[in-house]
Order: structure tokens, then C-alpha cells, then sequence
């Protein structure tokens, strides 16, 4: 039920040259070594519709789930968000942070038979950056990176206007997807009709709006050795089926016409929890997870004392258990865990409306008849729910009530994506609910830096936080980027900026017939084992 | 009423013509027992107002009456066998072969669709078992007999293509195209204007004499029944007021009802179908008041009125439905 | 005779009846049918129409009180139509979401019946220039499926209940114009309105008390015809999510919000969408016996 | 006849340039600039934005604006969907056929049922058949098709599998679809078909073939249903634009591929461009339907054409 992913990943490439980042690879791996490939020939009810599927050109996150499977990429990240080698196996940074070697593996060849080399990566890189194409999310992660030249038949530089710490992140998500050049050449724009890479299946057949087929390719080889396991995939097609209507998606596995769903609505997803006939798997999404911003500037959520009490007031798992059958674990960091900077070593508001009360009296707050007056005016808050998606006016409605019952007077609107954009931006709600999906910690910069397009949102103009959060996004190393971004959510937490609610997950349900499903931090289902 | 007038077995004898509709669950009578014969090669005219329920009567006789209308009684013996009752299969093949009719409106009685050539050969192959060749053959030469100056193209023409008065010509060289013993025209000429009519009224009475075919002449317009036939039935109210031969009735009509329709005739030519001459309306069928139809309109009307009046038969072999005689 | 009828005959009742004098049987036996009718259209829209008035008086909980308690539940004394996956009565949902389908379609042929007439009433008194762009913008208005003139217009102006009644009004507004002109030309060359102008009555007054009056009949039966017809489309904008957001308890947003759930509640999407046809075949039954009732020269069914 | 088909032509197209100016004057109406109305999301891009309003010569007046635009959807060029990544005429091209499929299978569907339902009612008008059949027809009618679909689905795809919930291009799953979407229009076609045939029975013309002595059933076929076919010819040109704009409800409740759900994807997403494309594509196969029907009825009734 998290329609508005793909679009909150989208902002945020608009808006910045975000950093995407692989962080934990949770896998749920059978582990077994056996490469037999089996007959099966899995259905897969896909809920997002892809913009076009050819990842130089998409921005859709959704893409990124069917391409992994097709294409390989530069980098893999494993469990513990370290990158290991894919098609590249080893790589160096220049001093000055602006130049990457890569070594690139020998020995793989793409789908059409033509080989893989660093004139390949060069193609990929040129197809990217090219104005022609008009991509989204690959040129965004490439941020200042935009250049790479062949220095030998297997070495790649990388060159980068001016320090860019994301890339190789970046680098392992499926946007930098690895496509054979002479496709590239051939199709050009139409080449999401004619995708080759060099990954475990081959692509069948792409009908828009409707499916992707893709069928186990046997010369397949070369899987990143992170994964412990090589040869062809298991099962021997794919067939992805694009159905963004949720009754349809539980009807298409309910009837066996589909083995596996993504975006399980949590009302199933609970229920299979029982079932014998079906299992479920909940693969987290990086990010910020879904989280409520307060406007700052806004009166009484202005006062920090106000946005600490309601922090409190807040009983999360309650919540989740009204508006999400308690589908999804509660959140109480700005970011998730997996994300790099992620920690539980920030200040955290769990449900406490004595401690509540207690900031409330403490900065000047009384109760009048029920409901926390100051200065004759009352403690009255709209909250901002976006309508495309159900969920959200019912998390808002839950809120709503304990607030209420907490003597908050809390009014709730309604508004489809851009009145609900204009309002947030323009000053008229107090608080909002909303989910954003990224997998680097820099997103954070989008909502809490000024002059950023979020920032609009909540109006946070905290120099310190500022200053953390610009300087982790151009820190080289690791360590750095770690430091800078557990301080700023210290900031945010202290200051409460934001209520963060629950753990983001796509909910994934299917047949106990299958096996084999993975996934990789960024949240991209990986079907190479499943049969 | 079953004193045997003419001498020849008639070609038609209607005998207590009920004809009747359904409507919900009341049943409105409209022809209320209506008795008249033609014999063989004779020439009736069937007079009224509209709401008579002349037009009724012959298509009652042509067999034509649908649901909801029914025949609630009597019997309608064309060349002595009864039509009432008579199974559709049976009856569809006494149509347009032993009995043809000529409607009200010759543009509207034909298909649009279809050449009118083809109209008539359809009638022809109903009965005749020609080829279509043929029958397109044979119904060049109905149109000739019928007047029709350039037949060979009028056949291939559609009927939009054509005058009322010539449709009116086709669709009598339809009726007339299996050679019936009797053909019923139901008000031929009044759709169409004076001088046409004129035309037409000499076609019928011009076959007529050339072909021994007996004539139901169905008007509002006595004059013109007058000029075509030898018989005259007077109806009001779904009942027979007054018939007998042509002459005699016109020179002196017994009935009050026949008096003013003669009367009106005199005064007003042509006309709207309406009196003016007599006042008041024809009786909604469904207030038909008991006993005779006319009595409320009737310059004569006694109490005795306000109970039927028998078909009481004259000396000079007319009928008169009237307590006058 | 008796046999079922195959081909049409020469006398089938209503042509009998023209040739007589008076075709008053006619119209009474058409009426007592259409009263069956008539009587069968308001019995239903009552059905739909009144728990929707009465609201809270039917409905002891709100359309939007959560109980995860009572998370889908059936369909029982209770829970007269069960309950959603939030523990949201159906039956307090579908009573209070009639008051925005239905009101949100007597709004569009509110709008649109006095948009459309007054340009009507222009256009077929003034003629003209004015008149003739008038009715070619109908007849372009026209030229574009109903529900597709209504997605471009919500495109235009976004997704909110108000705009879904703009837009489903502006596709009646030429419905109207067109009756209304028709009316008006016809009206408007009568002797005694010619006379009238020619005694100085002014245009408002013609138009008021010759023309509009004369058109009137066609207003209504437009207005019955349409009404089930807006309900429909303002209920499909709700279900597209075009018209009304969430959690507002509209018919067409509810079957849309019920089908995540499908085959755990059907009562959730079958409750919603049955109350919406049956307000639309009741509205439809009355507008049809309105139909043959001031418009004998219809076709009737 | 050439005149009749001319004279329609001409008509065509002027309609034509009127629906395309609707169309065009659509993004004018959008509040804000046309270019960050088709750019959405790609807006805060200044080179795309000076780029596109090169592209569209907003500097220029609008009819040269109009003329343009006008010029590049006659080539096929309806813009770039920023949205679907693709140019628009392709996500026509892709999207079109399966939409024309539904609904030729939805008019099969509402033409069989609709006569059938039509002739049923006319045949034996005023019985309890034919009360039947018009309470179908009219309860048809007023069913949401969004609503009948998911009962549909509820019913035939998951109680009875018998067919698939997503169709796909598969003929089995084109059956519920095309159903949901045939059965509204079947309600309006069968009781135009009923009306259509009264009327023909109780022309003149019928009583005088019966009375030529022709059978029922040669009567019933040339002269009733033969005449009966014009009207109704009509009205299912009148009702390819409901099946048209009917596919954007059917296919969103089956996940179908179709121009109907890219209309709805596309003003959701305000995807402008794509929206004024897919509207001037229905409203155009709309026209050209009815300009068929017209070139049709000469050909079927001797009476227009003016031969």
C-alpha cells in the first residue's frame, strides 16, 4: 500500500543530486549451493507500473526490482552495507576525491554475446549522461561523476567534477545497471523493448501497463561472489505482472494466478501470518521510513517544548495496530536502521503523555477546560493527510484521536498530491505524514537544510543541523559521513523536528511452494534463487 | 339477418362482426356486430366518420387484427369459408391471393427500403411460384394496367422517388397482382390532393369494370362512394345504421345518421371526416351509450332510443337500424 | 389470433386508437403502465433516500469511528452491513456517503440545468451570432463522450468532490442548452409571443414567462435523466480517485476503498455499489415515467 | 452519394479542429505555466524549461501556438511524457490496441444481448417477458460498471475460477472485461432495439406486406428488423464513445493495459501531455466512428444520399 514510493523517490531526485546507497543486504537465501534449474515458471503480481523499464532512463523505484534480476552492477553491497566486487572487482579513489579506477571482472559476456569491458562501461556511462536519453534517477546517482574513460581493456576512470562520497554506493544500485553496448547502439530510447545485460535471466517480452517476462539465461556465471552461489538462476521464467489494484493483486495469488505479491495490503498480510498455503516476507526500504515532519514556523508547532509533547503524546504501536493491523514495526530514529549513520544512540520520544503534560506546564501550557491553553490561545494543530493512499488519513485519524484525548485539538484535511504539496509548503498544516524512500543518509539534507525543496515543508533554519548535513554529504570517508549524520539526528530528535513512525517495508506474500526469494537493501526483490 | 337478399352465393359475408381490444383488464368493443355481404363482382361502400369502426371492419375481413385487438365474435365466410378462427399458415395464403387491400397511405404502406418493383414481385412470388425475373416481368405489366406510363423504370425506383399518387398506383397493382376476388380499398385517395385523387378514383373504376374483381370501397366521403359503387353500408358507433343499394339510399336515406352524412356531403365537399352539419362528436368507445350509438347527437331521439334498435328490413330489400321504421 | 405476435399487424392498438376520436385511452392506458413504474421508482429511491436523511438517527456510530475490535465483521443485527478493516460501520458509511453522492449529483444538475438553460434560453431567443457560437460550442461539447469531457475537466482543475460536480456539470450543460434552445425557437415564433414583443414586453419577460415555461417539461425530464447519470459519474471520479479523497464515505471512493479487501469483506464494495444502482434505476424508472408523461412525442422505452 | 459523403467529410473535419482547439486550450486553462505543467515534476529544471518553451513558441501568439502543436499531433508527435519516460505517441501506440480489443469485444457483446434483450421485449411487448427483459435492461443500465467488474471479479475469478483476475492479452481474460464493459451499453441498446422495432412493426407498410400474405417470419426479417437496423445503427455509433470512455473504469479495475488507464494514470500524475493526447485520440476515433455510421446509411436506406 505505498503507492506514493515511487513518487517520493522521484522528488528527491528532482531536487537534489541525491545519493542513492545500498546499506544492508538482508537475505533470506536458502543458501543451498545446487544450481539445477527447475521448470518453474513464476508470476509475480507487481503493484507499481513501470515508467519504462530500460534503467538509464527510469524513475521509477519499482524499475529497479525488475532490472536487478536482468543486469548486473559495478558494485554489490552485501548484508552488512559493505560493497563488494560485481563487474567490477577492485577500485581505487584519488587523493583529491575526485577520481575512481575500476578493475573490471573478465570473463562475463552480456545476453547478446558481445563481451564486457571498459569500453561497455564507457557506453553505459555516455548512454546515461547523454542529453538524448533524458534520464532520471541513473544521472542523478551519478551526481558529479559524469565522465568515465577506458584505460585499458578491463580498467575504467571515473571522473568527478568535484568530490562525490555516494558514488560507489550508488554504483551497486540497478540504475548504473551494466547494458551491452551494442544494444545501447542499436535501440537507443527504445531500447526497454530490447533489454540486454549480463545478469541471471534474459528478457522475454515487455508489454507497458501490463507485464515483464523475463527467462533464465544458462550462461550466467558470474554472480557476485558476496552471494555464495553461481550458475543459472533457479526458476526458468519470470513473469512480472503489473496489477496496481490491490484486490486484483491478492486475487491474482489467491487464485494461483500469480505465486508471489509485492505491496501485500496489511489486512492479508496479517492474515497469511496464519496460513499454511501462503508466507510472508517483509523487505525493508531504506529511508527515512514514514515519519511526520512538523512545520516549525507554524504556530503553537513553533515552540519546541510543543512538538516534544506531542512527540510524547504519541502512542505509536497503538496507531499501527488501528490504521495497519500492526503490520509494520514502530520507528523512533530518523533513520532506519541499515542506513548508513543509523543508530539507537539519539533521544527518543516513547509514548509518555506524563512527560508530555510535564514539557507542556514547564514551558507555560495550561489546561482549560481540557485542552492545553497558552496565552488564551489553544493547542490546535492540522494535520495534512495525502488521500492517494489510504493508509495515510487513517494513520492521521489514529493520531488525531490520542491527541484529542491528550486535550490537543487536533483538526485533520484531506488533499490529493498537490493541494497537499501546496498546503504543506504554504504554511497550513501543523503536520503531515508521509513516507520517503531513499537509501543514503544525505536525503535527510532535502527537509532540514534551507533552500532545499522539503525544507519548504517544515521551515527548519538550524545552522548546526546545516552544517552537519553538508558536510556529510561531501565527506570521503566513511567514518565522517558516520559521525556528521548520528550528530544532526541528535539535533532533529532534540529539537523534535520530526515523529518518526514506523519501519518502511514492502510487504511481500507467497505461495509456500516458493523458495528462494532476496532481496537487497535498497529494497529490490531479487528473484535469482526463487523456484 | 340471415334472409338470403342476393341471388349469387356472395363472395364475402360478414355475419355479427365483433372486433374487440384489450386494454389492462377491460375490453374496449369497437366493431359491435357488423353484418354485410359483397357479392361476385359487386362494388360496396363502406361509410362512416372516423371512430366508426369502418377501417376496422376491413381489416377484420383482411385478417389483419393484432394483439390486443381480437375477434370477439362472428364469422367473415369469404367464398363461404370463415376466416375467423382460421390458422395463420392457412390464412397467409388467402391473403393477397383471394383478397388483397389498398391502405390510407399509399407513401407509408410501402417500404422504404426497397424498389418498388420488388415490393410487387414479393406479392407475386407469395403465391406464384415464378422466378424473380418473371415476377418483375408481371409486375411491369401491373403497372401498365394501372397506369403507370414509364413502368420499366418506375420498378427500380424507391418509393421516396415517387408521388403519393403514383405510390398510390403501385400499391394497387400490388393488391391487384394475384387477381383477387375482392379488394378492399380503405380510404385510397385521402391522402392525397383533389386532382390525384380524381385520377386514381378513375385507375379503380376503370379495373373495375375490366377485371371482375369485387370492391369493398372503405370512405368518410360518401360522394365519393357514391360515384364508385352499387352498395352502401352506413356505420356508426362499431354498428351498421343503414345499407342497401346505392340509389336508393341516396335517394332517400331513412336513417337520421345517413341524412346528415348525405347532408353534410351536399354542403361541405371533401372534408375533415368530422359533421359539420351534425352537432356533436362521435361516442368514445368506451362510452358508448346503451342502446343506439347516434340517439345523443339525433334530432329524432325518443326514450325508446336508449335501447338498440334490430336492423329492421325494408320492403325494397334496404336495412335500417332505427325505431322510425 | 391468439398465438404470440412475430410480425408486427395492421392494428396494434396504438394505431386503432389514433383512428379514433379521441386518443385520451391512449394516454390513460400509457399512464396506468408508467404508474407501475413511477410507483416502483419512488419506492426504491425512498429505500436509498431516506436512511440517507435521517443519518444519525439510523446510525448510532459515525462514518469514521476506528474500532479494530470489530475489524470485519459480517454482515449481522449488529452490523447491519458488516463492518471495514478498520472496525468502520458500512451501513453508517454508505448512509452518511449518500449524502455526498446524491447531493453532489443534485449539485451538478443544479449547475449544469441553470448554466445549460440560460444558454439555452439566449441562444434560441436571440439567435443570430450570438446564438449560432452558442450552439456550435454545444454541438463540439457534444462531439466528446460524457465521462471523458469529465476526466479532461478534472485534469484541468484536479481531484476534489467539488470539482468532479464542475466537471460532470459541464458535460449536462449542453444537454440542456440543446433541449432548451429547441424549446425556445419553437416557443419564441409563436403568434401570441411575437405579439407580445411587439406590445414592448421586454426580453426577461418573454423569456420568463413565454419561453420558459414552454421548455420547462423538457428541463425536467433532462434533470431526471441526468440525475442518475451524475450519480454515476461522480460516484466512477470517486472511485478513480478523482473526485472525493479519503476517508470522506463516498458510494464510489467506499467500493474503491473496500476492493483492497475484496474477498475477506464483499460487503465492504457490494453494500456501497448497490445503494448507488439502486438510487440510479429508481431515478431512472421516474424519469422514464416523466418521459412518456410530458413528452408523448418521445419514443417512449 | 459524393456529395452526402463530401459534404460529411467536411463536417468531420471542421469537428475535428474543434475538438483539437478544446484539447489545446485544455493546458492553457491549467492554472500556472503550460511548461511546468507537462514538465511536472521536471519543472525546477531551467534548460528544460527554456528548452520546452522554445519547443512550444509560448512567446509566440496563440493561434501560431495552436497551429503548431496542431501540426505535430498530425505527424503523430503529441510530446514527451515526462512522466512514462517515453514520447506520448508511443505510449499510445503501445496502449491502443488493447483498448480498441475491449472495446470491439464489449460492442459484440452489447449488439448480441442488446437485440436479443430488444427483440425479446418487442415481440412480446406488453407481457411479462417483456417487463423482464426492460427491468434488465434498465437495472443494466444502472449498474456502476467500477462496481459490476470487482463482483464480477468476486464471483467468476475467485468463488469459480474460471477466469484469470488480470487478463493479460489472453482471450480468457478478455471475457470478464469485455463483459463489464458490454453489459452497461447492452441496456441501452436493448431497449432501443425494442423501441426501434415497435415502431417499424407499426409502420403502415408492415400491415400491407401481411397482407400480401407473407409470413410472419419473412415479414419480421425484411420488413421490421431490415428497417429496424437504421435507427439502431445509429445509436451504436452514439455508443462507441461510451464503450471508449468506458474502458478507463474496466480497465482500472483489471489491471488492464489501455489508453482508459493511461488517461487516469496520466491525470493523476498530471501528466498533460499524455491527458490532451489520450482525450483528442477517444474524442477523434469518436468522431470518425459517427462519420462512418453516416457514410453507412446511405448504403442501408435509399432515402438519405439523395441518389
Amino acid at each position: 500500500m505505498r503507492f506514493s514510493r515511487s513518487r517520493s523517490l522521484k522528488l528527491a531526485l528532482v531536487m537534489t543530486a541525491a545519493a542513492l546507497a545500498v546499506a544492508a543486504c538482508g537475505g533470506s537465501s536458502s543458501g543451498s549451493g545446487s544450481s539445477a534449474g527447475s521448470d518453474t515458471s513464476i508470476t509475480i503480481g507487481w503493484a507499481q507500473t513501470p515508467d519504462n523499464v530500460d534503467p538509464a532512463l527510469t524513475g521509477a523505484q519499482t524499475v529497479e526490482s525488475l532490472d536487478v534480476n536482468i543486469f548486473q552492477t559495478l558494485i554489490w553491497a552485501t548484508p552488512s552495507g559493505a560493497l563488494t566486487p560485481d563487474l567490477a572487482t577492485s577500485w581505487s579513489v584519488s587523493g583529491d576525491g575526485k577520481t575512481y579506477t575500476f578493475n573490471l571482472r573478465k570473463g562475463v559476456i552480456f545476453q547478446d554475446g558481445t563481451p564486457f569491458n571498459a569500453a561497455a562501461v564507457v557506453a553505459n556511462f555516455n548512454f546515461i549522461t547523454a542529453k538524448t536519453t533524458q534520464s532520471v534517477s541513473a544521472i542523478a546517482s551519478l551526481g558529479t561523476c559524469l565522465s568515465a574513460t577506458a584505460t585499458g581493456t578491463y580498467t575504467v576512470q571515473v571522473h568527478c567534477a568535484s568530490p562525490y562520497a555516494s558514488l560507489l554506493a550508488n554504483l551497486a544500485t540497478p540504475v548504473t545497471s551494466m547494458q551491452s553496448a551494442q544494444a545501447i547502439k542499436k535501440y537507443g530510447s527504445n531500447i526497454q523493448f530490447h533489454l540486454v545485460g549480463t545478469g541471471p535471466f534474459e528478457f522475454v517480452k515487455y508489454v507497458p501497463n501490463q507485464s515483464l517476462v523475463i527467462k533464465r539465461w544458462d550462461k550466467f556465471n558470474w554472480a557476485p561472489a558476496a552471494l555464495h552461489q553461481n550458475g543459472p538462476a533457479k526458476a526458468a521464467q519470470l513473469t512480472f505482472d503489473f496489477v496496481p489494484n490491490n484486490g486484483s493483486r491478492i486475487s491474482e495469488l489467491e487464485s494461483n494466478q500469480a505465486q508471489i505479491i509485492e505491496q501485500t495490503p496489511t489486512v492479508y498480510y496479517v492474515r497469511f501470518q496464519h496460513s499454511s498455503t501462503f508466507k510472508d516476507l517483509a523487505v525493508p526500504i531504506g529511508g527515512m521510513g514514514i515519519f511526520m515532519p512538523f512545520d516549525v514556523n507554524r504556530f503553537p508547532t513553533n515552540d519546541t517544548a510543543v512538538r516534544q509533547a506531542i512527540s510524547y503524546y504519541v502512542d505509536r504501536s497503538a496507531a499501527i495496530k488501528t490504521s495497519l493491523q500492526g503490520a509494520f514495526p514502530a520507528l523512533t530514529t530518523p533513520l532506519q536502521q541499515g542506513i548508513l549513520g543509523y543508530s539507537a544512540d539519539v533521544p527518543q520520544y516513547s509514548f509518555d503523555p506524563a512527560k508530555g503534560d510535564q514539557a507542556l506546564t514547564a514551558d507555560g501550557w495550561k489546561k482549560v477546560g481540557g485542552v492545553w491553553t497558552k496565552g488564551g490561545r489553544p493547542l490546535a494543530l492540522v494535520l495534512n493527510a495525502l488521500s492517494t493512499d489510504p493508509e495515510y488519513p487513517l494513520i492521521i485519524q489514529a493520531v488525531q484521536s490520542q491527541l484529542n484525548s491528550q486535550g490537543i485539538k487536533a483538526s485533520i484535511v484531506t488533499n490529493p498530491v498537490t493541494p497537499w504539496e501546496n498546503l504543506n509548503a504554504s504554511g497550513g498544516m501543523s503536520m503531515t505524514v508521509l513516507e520517503f524512500a531513499n537509501s543514503d543518509p544525505a536525503q535527510m539534507l532535502q527537509w532540514y537544510v534551507p533552500g532545499q525543496y522539503f525544507q519548504k515543508w517544515t521551515k527548519v533554519n538550524n545552522p548546526a543541523l546545516s552544517k552537519l548535513l553538508n558536510a556529510g554529504q561531501t565527506a570521503t570517508s566513511e567514518t565522517a559521513r558516520t559521525a556528521d549524520y548520528l550528530a544532526a539526528q541528535k539535533i532533529i530528535m532534540t529539537e523534535a523536528y520530526e515523529i518518526p513512525f514506523h519501519v518502511n517495508e514492502d510487504l511481500l506474500t507467497y505461495s509456500s511452494k516458493i523458495s528462494g526469494i532476496e532481496y537487497e537493501g535498497g529494497g529490490n526483490d531479487f528473484f535469482y534463487q526463487a523456484h | 339477418m340471415t334472409a338470403p337478399a342476393a341471388a349469387a352465393a356472395p363472395v364475402l359475408d360478414v355475419r355479427n362482426l365483433h372486433t374487440s381490444f384489450r386494454r389492462g383488464r377491460g375490453v374496449i368493443k369497437i366493431v359491435r356486430g357488423v353484418s354485410f355481404r359483397v357479392g361476385r363482382s359487386a362494388s360496396v361502400g363502406l361509410v362512416g366518420e372516423s371512430g366508426s369502426g369502418k377501417s376496422l371492419t376491413a381489416l377484420s375481413v383482411m385478417g389483419l387484427i393484432e394483439k390486443p385487438g381480437f375477434i370477439a365474435e362472428g364469422q367473415i365466410l369469404l367464398n363461404g369459408r370463415d376466416l375467423v378462427g382460421m390458422p395463420a399458415a392457412e390464412l397467409s395464403k388467402i391473403q393477397g391471393r383471394e383478397l388483397a387491400m389498398v391502405f390510407q397511405e399509399p407513401t407509408a404502406a410501402l417500404n422504404p427500403l426497397y424498389h418498388v418493383g420488388k415490393q410487387v414481385a414479393e406479392a407475386i412470388r407469395a403465391h406464384q411460384d415464378v422466378s424473380q425475373a418473371d415476377a418483375l416481368d408481371q409486375a411491369r405489366k401491373l403497372f401498365e394496367l394501372v397506369g403507370i406510363a414509364d413502368a420499366g423504370h418506375v420498378l427500380r425506383q424507391y418509393p421516396h422517388q415517387l408521388s403519393g399518387g403514383m405510390c398510390q398506383r403501385v400499391t394497387i397493382a400490388t393488391a391487384l397482382a394475384n387477381e383477387p376476388g375482392l379488394l378492399i380499398l380503405d380510404e385510397p385517395t385521402t391522402a392525397l390532393d383533389t386532382t390525384i385523387q380524381a385520377q386514381i378514383l378513375d385507375v379503380v373504376g376503370e379495373l373495375r369494370t375490366r377485371l371482375e374483381t369485387a370492391i369493398v370501397f372503405v370512405s368518410h366521403d360518401i360522394s365519393v362512394v357514391a360515384e364508385m359503387c352499387d352498395e352502401l353500408v352506413v356505420m356508426y358507433g362499431g354498428q351498421v345504421m343503414e345499407s342497401g343499394r346505392m340509389d336508393l339510399v341516396i335517394g332517400s336515406p331513412k336513417h337520421p345518421y345517413t341524412q346528415g352524412l348525405i347532408g353534410s356531403a351536399l354542403s361541405v365537399s371533401g372534408g375533415s371526416g368530422r359533421l359539420e352539419s351534425i352537432p356533436g362528436e362521435v361516442p368514445d368507445p368506451q362510452g358508448m351509450p346503451p342502446g343506439c350509438p347516434f340517439a345523443p347527437r339525433c334530432s329524432h331521439a325518443m326514450p325508446q332510443c336508449a335501447t338498440a334498435p334490430p336492423l329492421a328490413a325494408l320492403p325494397d330489400g334496404r336495412t335500417v337500424a332505427c325505431w322510425l321504421y | 389470433m391468439d398465438e404470440p405476435l412475430l410480425a408486427g399487424g395492421a392494428l396494434p392498438l396504438e394505431v386503432a386508437v389514433v383512428a379514433l376520436p379521441d386518443d385520451k385511452p391512449a394516454t390513460r392506458r400509457s399512464q396506468l403502465l408508467r404508474q407501475k413504474n413511477f410507483l416502483a421508482g419512488v419506492v426504491l429511491l425512498c429505500i436509498v433516500i431516506i436512511p440517507v436523511l435521517l443519518g444519525p438517527v439510523v446510525s448510532s456510530v459515525g462514518p469514521d469511528v476506528q474500532n479494530p475490535a470489530l475489524s470485519f465483521l459480517p454482515p449481522s443485527l449488529g452490523h447491519l452491513m458488516g463492518t471495514d478493516q478498520y472496525g468502520r460501520s458500512i451501513w453508517a458509511r454508505v448512509v452518511y456517503g449518500g449524502r455526498y453522492t446524491i447531493g453532489a449529483s443534485l449539485a451538478v444538475v443544479v449547475l449544469g440545468g441553470i448554466a445549460g438553460t440560460a444558454l439555452g434560453l439566449v441562444a434560441g431567443y436571440l439567435r443570430g451570432t450570438v446564438g449560432f457560437i452558442i450552439m456550435r460550442a454545444v454541438d463540439l461539447l457534444l462531439a466528446f463522450p460524457g465521462i471523458l469531457l469529465a476526466l479532461g475537466v478534472t485534469a484541468i482543475l484536479g481531484p476534489s468532490l467539488v470539482n468532479a460536480v464542475i466537471a460532470v456539470a459541464i458535460v449536462a450543460v449542453p444537454l440542456y442548452a440543446r433541449i432548451v434552445e429547441g424549446a425556445a425557437r419553437e416557443v419564441a415564433n409563436l403568434p401570441y409571443v411575437r405579439a407580445a414583443k411587439a406590445l414592448g414586453s421586454g426580453p426577461g419577460h418573454i423569456i420568463w414567462r413565454h419561453i420558459l415555461p414552454g421548455a420547462l417539461p423538457g428541463i425536467i425530464v433532462q434533470t431526471t435523466v441526468y440525475l442518475g447519470i451524475a450519480a454515476l459519474w461522480i460516484a466512477s471520479l470517486g472511485f478513480l480517485g478523482l473526485g472525493v479523497q479519503p476517508p470522506t464515505p463516498e458510494w464510489g471512493q467506499m467500493v474503491s476503498d473496500g476492493q483492497a479487501s475484496l474477498s475477506i469483506a464483499w460487503w465492504a464494495v457490494v453494500f456501497p455499489g448497490a445503494f448507488l444502482a439502486a438510487f440510479v434505476v429508481g431515478v431512472s424508472l421516474i424519469g422514464d415515467a416523466l418521459r412518456d408523461r410530458l413528452n408523448p412525442t418521445g419514443a417512449g422505452t | 452519394m459524393v456529395i452526402y459523403a463530401g459534404k460529411r467529410l467536411a463536417a468531420l473535419i471542421v469537428l475535428l479542429i474543434g475538438i483539437a482547439i478544446l484539447v489545446f486550450l485544455m493546458l492553457q486553462l491549467i492554472p500556472g505555466s503550460p511548461v511546468t505543467a507537462l514538465l511536472g515534476q521536471s519543472a525546477t529544471n531551467p534548460a528544460a524549461v527554456a528548452k520546452l518553451t522554445n519547443e512550444l513558441g509560448l512567446n509566440r501568439p496563440l493561434p501560431v501556438q495552436f497551429w503548431r502543436w496542431l501540426e505535430d499531433a498530425v505527424r503523430g508527435n503529441f510530446g514527451y511524457s515526462y512522466n512514462n519516460q517515453q514520447p506520448v505517441s508511443a505510449l499510445l501506440a503501445q496502449n491502443l490496441p488493447s483498448t480498441v480489443e475491449l472495446a470491439g469485444a464489449g460492442l459484440l457483446i452489447s449488439l448480441v444481448g442488446g437485440i436479443a434483450l430488444g427483440v425479446v421485449g418487442a415481440v412480446r411487448r406488453n407481457t411479462a417477458a417483456d417487463s423482464v427483459s426492460m427491468g434488465i435492461a434498465m437495472t443494466l443500465v444502472a449498474l456502476p460498471s467500477f462496481w459490476l467488474g470487482l463482483v464480477l471479479i468476486l464471483a467468476f475469478a475467485v468463488a469459480l475460477p474460471w477466469f484469470p483476475v488480470v487478463g493479460g492479452t489472453s482471450l480468457r481474460g478478455l471475457v470478464l472485461p469485455a463483459f463489464t464493459l458490454g453489459l452497461g451499453v447492452l441496456g441501452i441498446t436493448g431497449r432501443f432495439v425494442r423501441s426501434s422495432l415497435l415502431e417499424a412493426m407499426h409502420s403502415p407498410h408492415v400491415a400491407a406486406a401481411r397482407a400480401k400474405g407473407l409470413g410472419r417470419r419473412t415479414v419480421f426479417v425484411k420488413h421490421v428488423a431490415r428497417n429496424a437496423v437504421l435507427p439502431v445503427l445509429t445509436i451504436v455509433g452514439l455508443q462507441v464513445g461510451s464503450l471508449l470512455s468506458g474502458t478507463v473504469l474496466v480497465e482500472v479495475v483489471f489491471s488492464r493495459p489501455g489508453i482508459g488507464r493511461l488517461l487516469v494514470q496520466s491525470i493523476l500524475s498530471k501528466d498533460y501531455a499524455t491527458v490532451q493526447a489520450t482525450v483528442l485520440i477517444i474524442a477523434g476515433f469518436y468522431a470518425v466512428t459517427n462519420l462512418v455510421v453516416d457514410l453507412l446509411y446511405p448504403l442501408l436506406d435509399p432515402r438519405v444520399g439523395g441518389t
